[in-house]
C-alpha cells in the first residue's frame, strides 16, 4: 500500500488567521484505498487543513497537488467537481429542505429538459440511507430530525458522490455505536474501491478500528505521519497533547445512597415525542441516559428544562410541583441545560468568547444587574484555563474558534451558573481526549459537591464512567433504571438498550 | 398556504355578503387585471426574498421602465425594440446590484436602496413630466379585452402575469437553480459548503428580480399608457408585503410562489373592499387598510398555529 | 350579495344622482380642504357621493374609476394624479355611458370626448401671476434680483407648471436670476430646512418664490432665525392662500399670494347635475381665483373658510 | 473602533466637499445668543433622524425592523399640537403624545414577539394605519401652534446650543448607559444573533423585543415632537414621511447588520450625520432636484463600497499578498 502514489499531497501549507497561525508548514498526503486519520487536539488545525484543501479558505503558503497536478480550488463546488467529496465538521445542510433534497441538491437527476425528477430523487435517497441503515421519511423536512440523523444525512450525501477523495470531519460525534459500525462498513467498501478517505475523530477506538495511517498535528504544526498499527494509543495521545494522559477509570465513588430528591418527573410526557415517564434525580447524583439514536433522550432533557411544553404529568422540585413553562423558569430553580446542538441552540456566533460564556449567568441576574467586569474576567480566565480553551483570548469571536473549543465555552456557560441540576446533552461532542477527561473530572467534582447531573452521551463508556444510575430509553419510552455497580458493563447496557437483556 | 387561501375565500364571501355586486367572477378577474404588474414584480421579489435578500429597487425600476418606454416610443422607436431594451435594462440593473451585493459583501438593503435612488434619479433626468404613450401597439395591447365565458373578461397583461407565475413556479420547483435558491436562503454557508453555486444563484435572483420589475414596468405602461417618474412610488413595500403575506419568510428559505399570488390577491381585494366601502375619508381609508391587513395576518397566524 | 354582471348600460335612472369621486390623496392641507369642499357640497346638493382616496397612486385611481363603473354611478369626477395615461379607463367609462368630469388637474388625452369638462385651476397661470407681480414690483429697479425657488414635489404637476409659468414671465428680463432652486416637497419642515441651507450658501437673496404657502411659512422661520426680516429683507411670493399663509401675508411676512382655491365643490356639483341631465357644459371651467396683496389679505382674512 | 473609521472618513469627505463649495461652511458664529452656522444646522436638522435611528438600531439588533416610525413621528407631533391648540399645557401635551407612542411601540412589540408576525409586516400595519391616525388627529389639516415652550423642543436654544441636540445627546447617553454599562446590549445582541440559543440561555427574548420596539417608538415620538416644534405646526400628512428608510440606512451605514446581532450606537449616529450632511450638501452645492437622487445613489454606493473590506481588498491591494489579514477577514465574512 505504501508503494502506491498519493492521490493528494499538500506541502508546506500555512494559514494565518487574525491573531492565530492555524497552520504552519504542514505536509500531508493521502494514498488511494486508505483511511487516513487526521489527529490533533481541539484547535490543532484539522478542520482548517480540510478547509484550505477544499478552497473554503485561501492558503497563504504551500502547494496542493491532486493526482500530481497543482490545484487551487475556488470553493467546495470546484473541489467537488475535481472529485473531492467532503463532510465538514458542523453539520452543514439546509434544514429547510427535505431529507432527499439535502442528499441530492446540486446534482439532482434530471430529465432531458432539465426538469428535476422528484420521484427518482426520493427513491434514490431512500436507497442511500438504507445503506446507512436509516429508515426515515425522506420527504420530511430535515429540521424534523435530530442532529444525529442530520449527521447521517450529511454522510449519505458525501458517499453518494463519485469521488476519488472522501473527507469526513468528525462525522461520528453524535452517532452511537450501531451507526458508527454501519458507517465503517460503508467506508471499508469505499476503501476497497480505491477511494482515499480522510477521517477525523476524537474517539480513539474508532481511529484504531478504521484507520490505516494517521497524521498528527499539534498547534498548527505537523508532528508526524504514522502507520496506525505501529503507534500505540498512549503514544498517540502523548504526541497529540505533548504529554502523557493519566489512566481513565470510573469517576464516581462507590455506591452512595441518595435520599434527597431534587427533581422528580411524574408521568411526564409529550405527545409524539416521549411517552410519560417517571424519573427522580437526587442531590449529588449523576444520572446517565442511554438509548439509541432517536430514543428520546434529548426530549427528556428538554422537558426537564422547560424548553418544550409537557402534555402530561408534572415536575416537582424539592417536593413541590412546579410548572416549568420556559427555560427561564427552569433556570430560576437553578436547572441548567447544555444542548447537543451547539450551532443552532448554543452559540451566538457574532459575540465574543467572554460574552458567550457569561450569557446564561447574566440572563439569570437580569440585564439591570450587569456582571462586574472583574468577576467576568475571573470566571473567564478560570474556565479558559480549566478547559484549556484555545486561543485563550476572551475577546475573540466565538465563531472563529474550532468546534471543540466552542463546545468547551458552552459547557463553561452552564458550569459557572453553579446549578442544582445540570443537564448535559452530549457535552463532550467533538472534544479531544485530554479535555474530555478534564470535563468528566469536573462533572464528578461538582456532583460530589451536591449538584445533580443528568448526563446524556452516545458514548456508553462515558456514561458508565460518570453515572451513579443509568436510565435506559427505547423507542421514546423509559424502559429501565439501572444502578451503576460493578456488574453493569457496556455490553449489558447495550443489551438492555437493544431490548434483549434484562436488568441485572 | 391553505390557511391563506381559505382566508382569501372567506374575505371574498364576506365582501359578497356586505356589498352588492361584489361576489362576482369579474371582481376577482379585476383584481388580476389591476394588479398584473404587481404580481409580476412580486414574483421576481419572491426569488430574492427566498435567498434571504431584499430588493427595494423594484418600484423605481418599474417607474424607470415606464419612463424609458414612453420616451423611446415618443422618439419613434418600434414597440418591440422598446420592450426588448427595457427588459435588457432591467437585467443589467438587477445583475449589477446582485454582483455588488455578492462580490463586495454589502448588505442587499443598501445596495438596492441605492439602486432605487439611481432608477428614480434616471427617471427625472429623462423628464419630470409624465409622457403619454400613443403607440398603436401599446394602445391596442392596453385596450384589448379577452372575453372568457359569461361576460367575464381579462386583459392580455393578466395572461402575461399568469405565464410569468407558471414559469417561475416551474423554475423554483423543478430546476436546480430554483432549489439552489431555497438552499441559499436556508443557510448560505451550508449551501456554499455543499458545493452549490451560491455566487451565481445570488446574482441570478437579483437579475430575475430586475427582469421582472422591468416586465412589470412594461405591463404598467400598458395599464397606464404613460411614463412617469412618480409611478409606482412605494410599490416595493406592496410587493414585499404581498410576498410576506403569502407566507414567505423574510429570512429566506421558506415560501411558495402560490403564496405570493395569494398575497397580491389579498392586497388587491383589500383595495376592492375599500372602493366598495365607498365613502371612507382619506384617513379612514388608511386605517381601514391597516385594520384589514391586521385581521388577515392575525387570523392567518392564529389558524396556522392551531394547525401546527 | 350578488348583483348582475352586465357591464354596459346607463346609470341607474333614479332621481338621486350618485357621483363617484376619486381624490388624489390627502397629501396636504390644501387637498384636505378640497376633499371637504366636495363632500360638503355634495351633501348640500343632495348628491350621493362615493369617495375614494387614491393615496397618490394613479393605479389606485384607475382601479377606483373601474369600480365606479362597476357600481354604475351616474357621474364620475376625479382629480388626476398625473396627466397621462387615462385613455383606457376613460374609454371604459365612455362605453358604459358614464360622464366624466375632471377636477383640479387636466389630462393630456387627445380625444377630448372622453370627458365632459375640466374644472380647475391653471397651475401655469398661477406661476405666471406670481412672475407678473414680481416684474411689476421691480419694474423701477435696475439691479439684478436674486431669486430662490422652493419647488414642490419633484415631478408633480403643480411643481412643474408653477415653475414653468414663473420662469416664462421672469425670463423676459435678464435682471431676474434664479440663484438657487430646490424641492421642499410642499412641506413646512422641508421648506425651513432648505431655506436654512440657501441662506448660508447663497448671499444676497432678494426674493423667495415658494410653490405653496407651507414651504413659504417654513422658510419664514428660517429667515427669522438668520436674523433677517421676511417680507422686507427678502420678499416672499407663494401660491395657495391657505389661512396660515393669509395670516402671514396680513402680518407682512409674505408679500404676495396667488390663490389656488380648493373650494371646487359647489361648482363641481352644478356641473355634475347638468352633465347628468345631458345639458351642454363648457369644456373648460376655470375656478374663480384671484391674487392677494398684503392689504387685500387684511380685508378678507376674517372671511376665509380654510 | 476600527470599523467606525470609514463612516468617519465619509463624513469628513462630505464636509470637505461642502467647504470647497461654500465659503465659511465651517464657521460658527453667535447670533442672538445662540450658535449659528451650517454645522449647527446639520446637527439641528439631523437631530430627529439621529433619534429615530437610535431607536431603530435597537430594533434591528434584535433581528427586526420597524417601518412604522414615520407614522409614529406624525402621530406624536399631531397629538401634541392638537392638545396645545386646545389649551392644554405643553407638559400634558408632550406626556400624552409620548404615552401614546409608548403604547404604539408596545403594540408593535406585541405583534412581533407575542403573536409572532414577521416584523416587516407587523410594523407595516402601523405604518399604514398610523398615517391615517395622524391625519385623523389633525383632520388632515396643518395644526399651527403658538407656544414658545413647545417651540423650545425642536427649534429653541438652551445654553446657546440647540435644545434638540441636547435632547439627542441625553438620549444617546441613556441608551449607551443601558446597553453598554448595564447588560441590555448583550441581551439584545444575543436575541438578534441567535434567538433559539438565547431562549435556552434563559433570556426572556419576548420582553427584550417588546422593549426594543417600545424604545424605538418612544424615540420616534420625541423626534416627532422635535419636527413639529421646529416649524410650530403638525402636519399629519407629511411629517416623518420616508424617515424609516433614512433611519434604516443610517443604521446600516453605521455598521449594524440588518440580520440582527452586533450593533453600534456611535456608528448609527455617524450614519445619520452622514445622511443629514448629504442632504445639506445637496441644498448648498445646488444639485438640481432632478439629479438629487442620482447624487444620493452615488454617495451611498461610494460610502458602502469603501466600508466593504472585500472592495478595499480588491481595489487597493491588487494582490492580497501584502495584506493577508484583510483578505482572510473578508473571506470569512463572505462565507459566513
Ligand atoms: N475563521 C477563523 N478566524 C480566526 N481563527 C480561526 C478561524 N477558523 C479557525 N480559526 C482558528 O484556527 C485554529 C485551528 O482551528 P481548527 O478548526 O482547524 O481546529 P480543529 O483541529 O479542527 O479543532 P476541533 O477538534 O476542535 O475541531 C483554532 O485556533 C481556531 O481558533
Ligand atoms: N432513527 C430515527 N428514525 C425516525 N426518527 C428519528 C430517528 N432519530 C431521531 N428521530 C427524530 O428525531 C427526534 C429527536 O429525537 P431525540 O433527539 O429525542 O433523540 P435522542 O434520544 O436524543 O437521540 P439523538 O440525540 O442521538 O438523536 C425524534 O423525535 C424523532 O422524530
Ligand atoms: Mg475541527
Ligand atoms: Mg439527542
Amino acid at each position: 500500500m505504501t508503494a502506491s502514489t498519493p492521490v493528494l499531497t499538500m506541502t508546506g501549507i500555512s494559514k494565518q488567521f487574525p491573531g492565530v497561525k492555524a497552520l504552519d508548514g504542514v505536509d500531508f498526503r493521502l494514498l488511494p484505498g486508505e483511511v487516513h486519520a487526521l489527529m490533533g487536539e481541539n484547535g490543532a488545525g484539522k478542520s482548517t487543513l480540510i478547509k484550505v484543501l477544499t478552497g473554503v479558505h485561501d492558503i497563504d503558503e504551500g502547494r496542493i497537488e491532486l493526482d500530481g497536478a497543482r490545484v487551487a480550488f475556488t470553493g467546495p463546488l470546484a473541489a467537488q467537481q475535481a472529485g473531492i467529496s467532503t463532510v465538514y465538521q458542523e453539520v452543514n445542510l439546509c434544514t429547510n429542505l427535505s431529507v432527499a433534497e439535502n442528499i441530492f441538491i446540486g446534482r439532482e437527476p434530471r430529465d432531458r429538459w432539465g426538469r428535476i425528477r422528484w420521484k427518482e430523487v426520493r427513491r434514490r435517497a431512500a436507497g442511500i440511507l438504507a445503506r446507512l441503515d436509516l429508515d426515515i421519511d425522506v420527504t420530511a423536512s430535515l429540521s424534523a430530525y435530530s442532529l444525529a440523523v442530520q449527521q447521517l444525512v450529511a454522510i449519505a450525501r458525501a458517499i453518494d458522490v463519485q469521488a476519488k477523495v472522501l473527507i469526513l470531519d468528525e462525522p461520528t460525534s453524535s452517532l452511537d455505536a450501531g451507526e458508527v459500525q454501519q458507517l465503517f462498513r460503508v467506508m471499508r467498501r469505499l476503501k476497497d474501491d480505491g477511494i482515499a478517505i480522510l477521517f477525523v475523530s476524537h474517539f480513539l477506538d474508532q481511529i484504531y478500528e478504521i484507520s490505516d495511517r494517521m497524521t498528527i498535528l499539534r498547534n498548527g504544526r505537523l508532528v508526524g505521519e504514522y502507520l496506525t498499527k505501529e503507534l500505540p494509543q498512549v503514544e498517540l495521545v502523548a504526541k497529540m497533547i505533548g504529554q502523557e494522559l493519566a489512566e481513565l477509570e470510573r469517576l464516581h465513588g462507590t455506591a452512595k445512597v441518595f435520599d434527597r430528591p431534587l427533581v422528580e418527573a411524574r408521568e411526564l410526557g409529550r405527545a409524539g415525542a416521549i411517552e410519560p415517564f417517571t424519573l427522580t434525580i437526587h442531590e449529588g447524583e449523576v444520572v446517565g441516559l442511554a438509548g439509541l439514536l432517536g430514543s428520546g433522550r434529548t426530549e427528556i432533557a428538554r422537558l426537564l428544562f422547560g424548553a418544550d411544553h409537557a402534555s402530561t404529568g408534572e415536575i416537582a422540585i424539592g417536593g413541590t410541583p412546579q410548572p416549568l413553562r420556559t427555560p427561564r423558569a427552569a433556570m430560576s430553580h437553578k436547572i441548567a441545560f447544555c444542548s447537543e446542538n451547539r450551532r443552532s441552540e448554543g452559540l451566538i456566533p457574532d459575540l465574543t468568547v467572554r460574552e458567550n460564556l457569561v450569557l446564561a449567568l447574566q440572563a439569570a441576574r437580569g440585564w439591570t444587574r450587569p456582571l462586574p467586569r472583574s468577576r467576568q474576567d475571573e470566571l473567564v480566565s478560570r474556565y479558559v484555563a480549566a478547559l484549556n480553551i484555545r486561543p485563550a483570548d476572551p475577546d475573540q469571536l466565538i465563531r472563529n474558534l474550532s468546534g471543540g473549543n466552542q463546545q468547551k465555552v458552552l459547557l463553561a456557560r452552564w458550569l459557572i451558573l453553579e446549578p442544582r441540576l445540570l443537564i448535559l446533552d452530549e457535552p463532550t461532542r467533538g472534544i479531544d481526549v485530554g479535555a474530555k477527561a478534564e470535563i468528566q473530572r469536573l462533572v464528578a467534582e461538582l456532583s460530589g459537591g451536591g449538584m445533580a447531573v443528568l448526563f446524556i452521551s452516545a458514548e456508553l463508556e462515558e456514561v458508565l464512567r460518570l453515572s451513579h444510575r443509568v436510565a435506559v430509553l427505547r423507542d421514546r419510552r423509559l424502559v429501565a433504571e439501572l444502578d451503576n455497580d460493578d456488574r453493569l458493563t457496556t455490553e449489558s447496557l447495550m443489551e438492555t438498550i437493544a431490548g434483549g437483556g434484562h436488568p441485572a | 398556504m391553505l390557511v391563506t387561501a381559505g382566508l382569501f375565500a372567506a374575505m371574498f364571501v364576506a365582501g359578497g355578503v356586505r356589498y352588492e355586486g361584489f361576489a362576482t367572477g369579474q371582481i376577482v378577474l379585476n383584481v388580476f387585471i389591476d394588479n398584473g404588474f404587481l404580481l409580476v414584480v412580486a414574483v421576481g421579489l419572491t426569488f430574492v426574498i427566498l435567498t434571504g435578500g431584499i430588493d427595494l429597487s423594484v418600484g423605481a425600476v418599474v417607474a424607470l421602465s415606464t419612463m424609458v418606454s414612453a420616451s423611446l416610443l415618443q422618439a419613434g422607436w418600434p414597440w418591440w425594440a422598446v420592450i426588448a431594451l427595457v427588459l435588457a435594462m432591467g437585467v443589467v440593473l438587477g445583475g449589477g446590484m446582485g454582483a455588488i451585493i455578492h462580490f463586495f459583501g454589502i448588505q442587499p438593503f443598501i445596495v438596492t436602496l441605492a439602486g432605487m435612488f439611481l432608477a428614480r434619479g434616471l427617471c427625472y433626468t429623462i423628464g419630470t413630466d409624465s409622457i403619454p404613450i400613443t403607440d398603436p401597439a401599446f394602445t391596442a395591447f392596453a385596450q384589448t379585452r379577452i372575453d372568457l365565458f359569461a361576460d367575464l373578461w381579462i386583459s392580455p397583461s393578466v395572461l402575461i402575469a399568469v405565464a410569468v407565475v407558471l414559469v417561475a413556479a416551474y423554475v423554483l420547483h423543478y430546476t436546480r437553480f430554483g432549489r439552489a435558491v431555497y438552499a441559499t436562503g436556508g443557510s448560505e454557508q451550508s449551501a456554499l459548503l455543499m458545493g452549490l453555486p451560491v455566487a451565481r444563484t445570488k446574482i441570478t435572483v437579483y437579475t430575475v428580480s430586475g427582469l421582472c420589475s422591468a416586465l412589470g414596468g412594461v405591463l404598467l405602461a400598458f395599464y397606464m399608457l404613460s411614463g412617469y417618474g412618480l409611478h409606482a412610488v412605494g410599490m416595493e413595500l406592496d410587493a414585499i408585503a404581498a410576498v410576506v403575506i403569502g407566507g414567505t419568510l423574510l429570512t429566506g428559505g421558506s415560501g411558495y410562489l402560490l403564496g405570493t399570488v395569494l398575497g397580491v390577491l389579498v392586497l388587491g381585494l383589500i383595495q376592492t373592499v375599500i372602493s366598495f366601502e365607498g365613502t371612507l375619508s382619506s384617513w379612514w381609508t388608511k386605517i381601514f387598510i391597516g385594520a384589514l391587513l391586521l385581521v388577515f395576518i392575525l387570523l392567518q397566524r392564529l389558524m396556522s398555529r392551531r394547525g401546527a | 350579495g350578488g348583483g348582475g354582471t352586465t357591464s354596459a348600460g346607463t346609470g341607474g335612472g333614479g332621481d338621486a344622482i350618485t357621483m363617484g369621486f376619486s381624490q388624489v390623496g390627502a397629501e396636504s392641507g390644501w387637498r384636505t380642504a378640497n376633499t371637504k369642499s366636495v363632500q360638503d357640497s355634495a351633501k348640500n346638493a343632495g348628491i350621493t357621493l362615493k369617495f375614494s382616496d387614491a393615496q397618490q397612486k394613479q393605479e389606485n385611481q384607475i382601479k377606483a374609476i373601474r369600480s365606479f363603473i362597476q357600481q354604475k354611478v351616474d357621474v364620475i369626477a376625479f382629480s388626476p394624479v398625473v396627466e397621462s395615461g387615462w385613455d383606457t379607463v376613460l374609454m371604459e367609462a365612455k362605453n358604459a355611458k358614464i360622464p366624466v368630469i375632471l377636477t383640479d388637474r387636466a389630462v393630456d388625452s387627445k380625444d377630448t370626448s372622453l370627458y365632459k369638462t375640466f374644472l380647475g385651476s391653471d397651475f401655469v397661470e398661477e406661476g405666471k401671476k406670481a412672475g407678473q407681480w414680481l416684474v411689476q414690483e421691480y419694474k423701477d429697479s435696475k439691479d439684478p434680483v436674486n431669486i430662490v425657488e422652493l419647488q414642490g414635489t419633484t415631478g408633480s404637476a403643480p411643481a412643474n407648471d408653477r415653475k414653468a409659468g414663473f420662469a416664462e414671465v421672469i425670463g423676459a428680463d435678464p435682471k431676474f436670476k434664479i440663484v438657487a432652486s430646490q424641492t421642499g416637497d410642499f412641506t413646512r419642515a422641508k421648506g425651513k430646512e432648505v431655506m436654512e441651507a440657501f441662506l448660508k450658501s447663497t448671499p444676497d437673496i432678494d426674493v423667495l418664490y415658494a410653490h405653496n404657502d407651507d414651504m413659504g411659512l417654513g422658510a419664514i422661520e428660517a429667515i427669522e432665525g438668520a436674523g433677517k426680516v421676511p417680507g422686507k429683507d427678502i420678499k416672499i411670493i407663494t401660491v395657495d392662500a391657505v389661512k396660515d399663509g393669509m395670516q402671514a401675508l396680513a402680518d407682512g411676512k409674505i408679500n404676495f399670494i396667488v390663490e389656488c382655491s380648493p373650494l371646487l365643490g359647489p361648482q363641481l356639483m352644478d356641473l355634475a347635475k347638468k352633465v347628468v341631465k345631458g345639458e351642454q357644459v363648457p369644456a373648460r371651467v376655470v375656478t374663480e381665483e384671484t391674487t392677494f396683496t398684503q392689504e387685500q389679505a387684511k380685508q378678507v382674512l376674517s372671511s376665509r373658510q380654510y | 473602533m476600527r470599523r467606525l473609521l470609514w463612516p468617519l472618513l465619509a463624513l469628513a469627505a462630505l464636509l470637505l466637499l461642502n467647504v470647497a463649495f461654500t465659503d465659511g461652511f465651517l464657521s460658527i458664529q453667535i447670533k442672538d445668543g445662540h450658535l449659528y452656522g451650517s454645522l449647527i444646522d446639520i446637527l439641528r436638522f439631523g437631530a430627529p433622524l439621529i433619534l429615530v435611528s437610535l431607536g431603530m438600531t435597537l430594533v434591528i439588533a434584535t433581528g427586526g425592523i420597524d417601518l412604522s416610525v414615520g407614522s409614529v413621528v406624525a402621530i406624536s407631533g399631531a397629538l401634541a399640537c392638537l392638545q396645545i391648540s386646545e389649551d392644554a399645557s405643553v407638559f400634558t401635551a408632550v406626556a400624552l403624545a409620548l404615552g401614546l407612542c409608548l403604547a404604539l411601540g408596545a403594540w408593535n412589540g406585541f405583534l412581533v414577539a407575542g403573536i409572532g408576525i414577521q416584523p416587516i409586516i407587523a410594523t407595516l400595519i402601523l405604518m399604514v394605519a398610523g398615517r391615517g391616525l395622524a391625519q385623523l388627529i389633525t383632520d388632515g389639516q396643518i395644526i399651527t401652534v403658538n407656544s414658545p415652550a413647545y417651540k423650545l423642543i425642536g427649534g429653541g436654544y438652551w445654553l446657546t446650543l440647540p435644545f434638540g441636540i441636547l435632547v439627542v445627546a441625553a438620549i444617546w447617553a441613556v441608551t449607551a448607559f443601558l446597553t453598554r454599562r448595564l447588560a441590555l446590549g448583550l441581551v439584545i445582541e444575543a436575541v438578534g444573533g441567535n434567538p433559539v440559543a438565547s431562549r435556552l440561555a434563559g433570556i426572556d427574548a419576548r420582553r427584550v423585543t417588546v422593549m426594543a420596539y417600545t424604545a424605538c417608538a418612544l424615540c420616534a415620538g420625541i423626534a416627532g415632537l422635535m419636527i413639529s416644534s421646529n416649524v410650530s405646526s403638525a402636519d399629519g400628512n407629511n411629517a416623518g414621511l420616508w424617515i424609516e428608510l433614512d433611519a434604516i440606512l443610517a443604521v446600516v451605514i453605521g455598521g449594524t447588520s440588518l440580520t440582527g446581532g452586533r450593533f453600534s450606537l456611535t456608528g448609527t449616529v455617524l450614519g445619520a450625520l452622514i445622511i443629514q450632511t448629504l442632504t445639506t450638501t445637496i441644498y448648498s452645492i445646488g444639485v438640481p432636484p432632478e439629479t438629487t437622487l442620482l447624487f444620493k445613489a452615488l454617495v451611498v454606493t461610494t460610502v458602502c463600497l469603501l466600508q466593504s473590506p472585500a472592495f478595499r481588498a480588491k481595489v487597493f491591494h491588487r494582490r492580497p499578498r501584502p495584506a493577508p489579514k484583510a483578505a482572510a477577514e473578508e473571506k470569512v465574512k463572505v462565507t459566513a
